[in-house]
């Protein structure tokens, strides 16, 4: 039933109609991102920092989960080994498909400081899965990852059911 | 009205009972990091646990080889993020022993001031953690609450909230800003009344009872013989710190005590980590009082004078690409998961040979499998909670 | 004991055995076959009392792989270090899981990263690195695919350094 | 207030046309993308072992044996207690003759152990 968007945006009103479910389905989307608790290293501790009382993440709707099945964002916090990668794809698979992975961290983007002379990390976890949003620190500060949230829902906004890139294959 | 004789309510030789295999993977809420345990349950009754690590080796010590010494000191932050301060103290004291530098005394205070407040986040952080992982959500919230105040100290101190590189081969990098010394008083009358609701609100709840008190008991010989050091094995009766046993620093001129618990179970790991917290207020206060001490007997040196150029020298040594002469060394301090040792060997020149990072959850870890077996499922994750493990130090 | 003692105390035991001496702390050159019978003596000697081991590793010097091993006391509060050197090809030593059940995570971490082989061990395999991992790689030759050596001789180095005045005019 | 039955009938048909529009309106929008890994079990990253038919403990099955006995007796007495007091004395007692062979029934299991976690 993927083509229905195409089709009705054929009929003479479609447009319409396609814009106003666009404009619905991306602000619910986007203001209930439910991210997988799946800390790796620094990163981790500066995810749960922003979690937790201070720099609150519950105000922008993003609560955590445990388990892929109920999560639709996947916050990378931490450095890719290649003991890891196997593991990180399968639960990027096992996530339901509107998904976004957001890279936090130097090391989820490129190896960060383990990128020379290390024999066991993923230089940059877009080699293991495809990511949406890079953000970098190392740790990033609280404030920097919910700027990368932000920058996430904008990405989120400019989706449309009619074309591919909303649905993520 | 009575049971026919020959049917028993699940004893074994009645019924034929398979044990299944529970993996408690990588990515699980409360393995605190890249931990899996694949536990082979019957039942509900744990027969063996196996703990897989490796999943955050970042190959540190081979970096290492490859480092000049004072380029290597963010990557012992990296090592155990959490207290990140004392892995950069166990790294630096290392390279000083083995190059024969000795530090100004102004320089060893701030040293035991910083590594006492960061041992006093990183307990906070096992106080929120732990409580999540046994059922209290609130312990999360306030122990961070309180840890971002520290957080905010350390950064105007260093710039940085989880990774500060701030010790240097020699010294500190920096000297206090001005009013930090005020923020920190303030926080800590602040702090000391926060710690009696932290401490309320969890150590004698009943359901906290109920799921620490006798569980997981690990005994004193089975502690020493596996080599765990730090809080678990004070919890365990072992009357053993190097903070004052094997005294390094400035801590032979400071006046603390060393909690030890009696019977080792889950509750008196918390409770220790919890008496320790205090004993890290007074070593701060004691530190504070050291400082201005120091700052009265000690005037600042006005530049151009002799003693200002000697310490310049003294300056250009240590920051400057530092060269040591062959030798070898173990170092070890008392961090907050336990005794952090340094191996250092070096054939001269500016890179060390071999470093080996012994680290205190290593071992800690180590002994998981044998006071969980025969234990409930459940009480498994709060058995690994209090051993309060971080993966970056496991894995190195 | 203080160290002297200790070392006095040891080599009228085992007048045999050299010291090492780059070492800054007390460390004994042990001969491979004389390594377990040392090691219980440490262990089961009321006057030395050796209750853990603290660190167990490997160091690679070309030409030869050298065992060291650190135990402590804790009833006695003294530490000592044993170093066994073992040929780079093979080396083979008897474990000490026997003596301290401590030593059987190092003991499996230098077999995964020196491929030093102690027979007799529970179970010898991997710890940190993937199971199907070829090679030792915290040894001396191994070239991994993004190492970028440091120069050695520091001169040129220090050229870019910024240079710090020096007071002394 | 007697409950006019006339309207139960609507009152039925829109609460499951409801449910059913809105399951029906959404498979239209939702991305339906099943693929092999994604349907494989989840285990914390892991692959799947073996399987899950496995014979596991009798006492699992015990257990829920005692909770269907209680939960049914908790059915029968819910609409009870909303309407004892019309129903009279002979009720009254007769629920409690049916409480004391299901309490018999409880203490019984008690002792043999059944409730214990061996």
């Amino acid at each position: 039933m993927e083509k229905l968007p195409i089709y009705t945006q054929k009929i003479p009103g479609g447009g319409v109609l396609l814009t106003a479910t666009d404009k619905l389905m991306n602000w619910s989307r986007k203001s209930s991102i439910w991210y997988m608790l799946f800390g790796l290293a620094c990163c981790a501790i500066e995810m749960m920092a922003t979690g937790a009382s201070d720099y609150d993440l519950d105000r922008m709707g993003l609560i955590f989960r445990g388990s892929p099945r109920q999560s639709d964002l996947m916050i990378i916090a931490g450095t890719v080994t290649l003991k890891m990668a196997p593991r990180i794809q399968t639960l990027y698979e096992q996530m339901p498909e509107p998904r976004y992975v957001v890279a936090m961290g130097n090391c989820a983007c490129n190896g960060g400081p383990y990128r020379y002379d290390s024999y066991s990390t993923l230089m940059g976890v877009d080699k293991a899965i495809p990511v949406d949003v890079y953000i970098t620190g190392c740790p990033p500060r609280p404030e920097a990852l919910m700027n990368g949230i932000i920058e996430l829902q904008k990405r989120i906004d400019r989706m449309s059911l009619k074309d591919k890139m909303a649905i993520r294959v | 009205m009575t049971l026919a004789p020959n049917i028993s309510l699940g004893k074994e030789e009645g019924l034929k009972t398979e044990e299944f295999v529970v993996n408690i993977g990588p990515q699980h809420p409360s393995t605190h990091g890249l931990l899996r345990l694949v536990a082979t349950l019957d039942g509900e009754i744990i027969k063996e646990v196996v703990p897989h690590i490796g999943y955050l080796h970042r190959s540190t010590e081979k970096i290492a080889e490859n480092r000049y010494y004072h380029s290597f000191v963010p990557y012992t932050d990296r090592t155990d993020y959490i207290s990140a301060m004392l892995m950069n103290w166990g790294y630096v004291m290392a390279v000083e022993k083995v190059a024969g530098i000795c530090n100004p005394m102004r320089a060893e205070v701030i040293r035991v001031l910083i590594g006492e407040l960061n041992r006093l986040a990183s307990h906070l952080l096992f106080y929120g953690t732990f409580g999540m992982d046994v059922g209290a959500f609130t312990p999360f919230l306030w122990a961070f609450r309180e840890r971002e105040n520290i957080l905010r100290l350390f950064e105007s101190l260093c710039g940085q909230r989880l990774t500060y590189n701030y010790y240097r081969i020699g010294g500190v990098s920096h000297d206090l800003p001005k009013d930090w010394v005020g923020n920190l008083q303030k926080w800590l009358a602040h702090f000391k009344q926060v710690y009696k609701e932290l401490y309320d609100i969890l150590t004698y709840n009943v359901i906290f009872l109920r799921r620490t008190k006798g569980v997981g008991i690990l005994s004193k010989e089975q502690a020493i013989a596996w080599g765990c050091t730090g809080p678990v094995l004070r919890a365990s009766g072992v009357d053993w710190d190097l903070r004052r046993d094997e005294t390094y620093s400035v801590y032979k001129e400071l006046k603390f005590e060393v909690p030890v618990g009696e019977n080792g179970d889950v509750w008196d790991r918390y409770w220790v980590r919890m008496q320790e917290m205090l004993q890290s207020i007074s070593l701060v206060e004691q530190c504070l009082a050291k400082l201005k001490e120091l700052d009265d007997k000690l005037p600042r040196l006005q530049r151009g004078s002799a003693e200002w150029k000697e310490n310049a020298m003294f300056v250009i040594r240590t920051q400057s690409v530092l060269q040591v002469e062959p030798g070898e060394a173990y170092v070890r301090i008392e961090a907050a998961r336990g005794e952090l040792g340094y191996y250092l060997v070096s054939k001269g020149g500016a890179k060390p040979w071999k470093l080996k990072i012994r680290s205190g959850a290593f071992c800690n870890l180590s002994v998981l499998p044998e006071i969980t077996r025969g234990k409930l499922i459940a009480d498994l994750i709060a058995i690994l909670a209090s051993l309060d493990i971080v993966l970056g130090e496991i894995d190195r | 004991m203080t160290q002297e003692e200790l070392q006095s105390y040891i080599l009228q035991k085992y007048p045999g055995f050299k010291l090492e001496p780059l070492a800054h702390d007390l460390t004994f050159l042990v001969p491979a076959e004389q390594y377990i019978p040392f090691c219980t003596f440490l262990k089961e000697d009321p006057s030395m009392a050796f209750q853990n081991v603290m660190s167990l590793t490997a160091t690679d010097y070309l030409d030869y792989m050298q065992v060291v091993v650190h135990i402590n006391s804790y009833s006695q509060k003294h530490r000592i270090a044993i170093k066994v050197t073992l040929d780079r090809e093979n080396p083979k030593i008897s474990t000490i899981t026997h003596l301290w059940p401590g030593a059987n995570w190092h003991e499996r971490e230098t077999y995964d990263l020196y491929g030093v082989l102690f027979d007799k061990h529970p179970d010898l395999r991997r710890i940190l690195l993937a199971d199907d991992w070829e090679g030792y790689p915290m040894r001396k030759g191994y070239t991994h695919w993004n190492l970028t050596p440091m120069p050695d001789d520091v001169t040129e180095v220090m050229k870019d350094y910024p240079t710090v005045p020096n007071p002394l005019g | 207030m007697a409950i006019q039955m006339d309207y139960m009938l609507v009152f039925l048909l829109t609460g499951i046309g409801f449910v059913a529009g809105n399951f029906f309106l959404s498979s239209l929008l939702r991305p339906f993308r099943p693929n092999p890994k994604k349907l494989s079990t989840y285990e914390c990253g892991e692959e799947p072992v073996g399987s899950a038919w496995v014979q596991f403990n009798v006492r699992y099955y015990l257990f829920a044996m005692i909770f269907v006995i209680f939960d049914v007796e908790a059915v029968f007495l819910i609409p009870w207690a909303v309407v004892y007091q019309s129903l009279g004395i002979v009720t009254f007692i007769e629920m409690f003759v049916f409480l004391f062979i299901l309490i018999v029934g409880l203490v019984h299991v008690w002792r043999k152990g059944g409730l214990e976690w061996v």
